[in-house]
């Protein structure tokens, strides 16, 4: 018993995310000690700055579009946002 | 096959290049985009920003579209500045047949407009600015700002 | 902006040129269409007879249509023969904005096909077959067999 | 009225028509003495070889496609037969 509780403080110290803000967003990168997409939603909600990027930006995890804020994280995972493209 | 350069494109140098490393895939049909930066609202030229990881896998994904047609895609992109007149992109599809061909230049060149990772900035008074009026939201955006 | 070239076409070296005459025309969209004799069938190479008055007044119509929405179209087409892997025709267009181009590219390639008056032949064992079962009857065709 | 009927004889001595068959058609071209398209119709319908090359070809006089035979032929006109086309 002990021992798994142990296990699950472990699991949670290290639950380490690299968040990334791309193209035209001015921000530094953040490490976030955060468990899925929903904790992070509310986290960024709170920089005003951010809030038109939020509206707009696409959110990719490990280099891979999400369509769901239903996403678990896992230590050393990077969320990326972004915001409106225009290649050519 | 996806080829980014610092800076403006050598168009007439990589359209010889793509044309001589097909000239005997048997490819019946070579359609080229090519995109130029134009002179409009004063600007000097653009700047564009790579985001090279999603770029790659977005690339992938169109060019097994592309090979399920038997057809190859090849596309080029300047990163930095690129000044008026001066060319950014080029996209080109081979294929054997010409609808396959004239179909998919236009259905990838949308995708690309709307999709790949690349943020364009207008140089104005030796000033980068992002051009957010030009842009697209990519498909999916704003799930971070729904508010609970 | 029509030529017309005895055998197959330089591709690389028409490509560069008509890049480099619009150079400063502020056109966003450059689409060139490059047509390649394809092996297939046991052919040599492939064969063209051109009718030129026609194909001219066919192109300045087209032309016209271009102009009507900002664009430019240039041709380039062989006369005679033209063998495997070689190119026989290159049809582009420039234009402001890349919907008009994507749009202009297919239409005109499309009826170049069923409407210019150019026969292909296909050269096999040394002798010159007209491609009767590739080619297209033009709009209205049949007139003088209509029997009263 | 002997000058008007002067005239419509010249007249019709004049109109020869230059018939060419362009691409594979394999034939030289003719010299008709003909007034229109309807009449050209007739006498190629009694050429066998021409027979296929009739139904499948568009019609140009002077170089202009035409969509009818309700077509008057003036001296000198060249009319045109082109059989199926395939440009590329």
């Amino acid at each position: 018993m002990k021992k798994f509780v142990l296990s699950q403080e472990l699991s949670k110290e290290e639950t380490l995310i690299r968040v990334e803000f791309l193209g035209p967003i001015q921000k530094e990168p953040l490490e976030l000690e955060i468990k899925n997409l929903n904790e992070l939603a509310t986290i960024l909600q709170n920089d005003k700055e951010l809030s038109e990027w939020l509206e707009n930006s696409a959110v990719a995890v490990n280099d891979a579009l999400v369509s769901s804020l239903d996403c678990e994280l896992k230590d050393g995972d990077k969320v990326s946002l972004l915001p409106p493209v225009c290649g050519g | 096959m996806l080829y980014l350069y610092d800076g403006s494109l050598n168009v007439p140098e990589i359209l010889k290049e793509w044309y001589e490393q097909e000239a005997t895939s048997n490819y019946g049909a070579y359609i080229p985009f090519v995109g130029t930066v134009r002179s409009e609202d004063g600007i000097e030229g653009l700047s564009f920003d790579i985001y090279e990881p999603i770029l790659n896998s977005w690339f992938a994904a169109w060019q097994e579209r592309a090979k399920a047609k038997g057809a190859v895609i090849k596309m080029a992109h300047s990163k930095g500045d690129v000044m008026l007149h001066e060319s950014s992109y080029i996209a080109a599809v081979f294929s054997p047949k010409r609808r396959v061909a004239l179909e998919f230049i236009d259905e990838f060149v949308e995708d690309f407009k709307a999709s790949a990772p690349i943020w364009k900035y207008d140089l104005k008074n030796g000033k980068r600015v992002y051009a957010l009026d030009r842009s697209t939201a990519i498909s999916g955006s704003g799930l971070l700002g729904v508010r609970k």
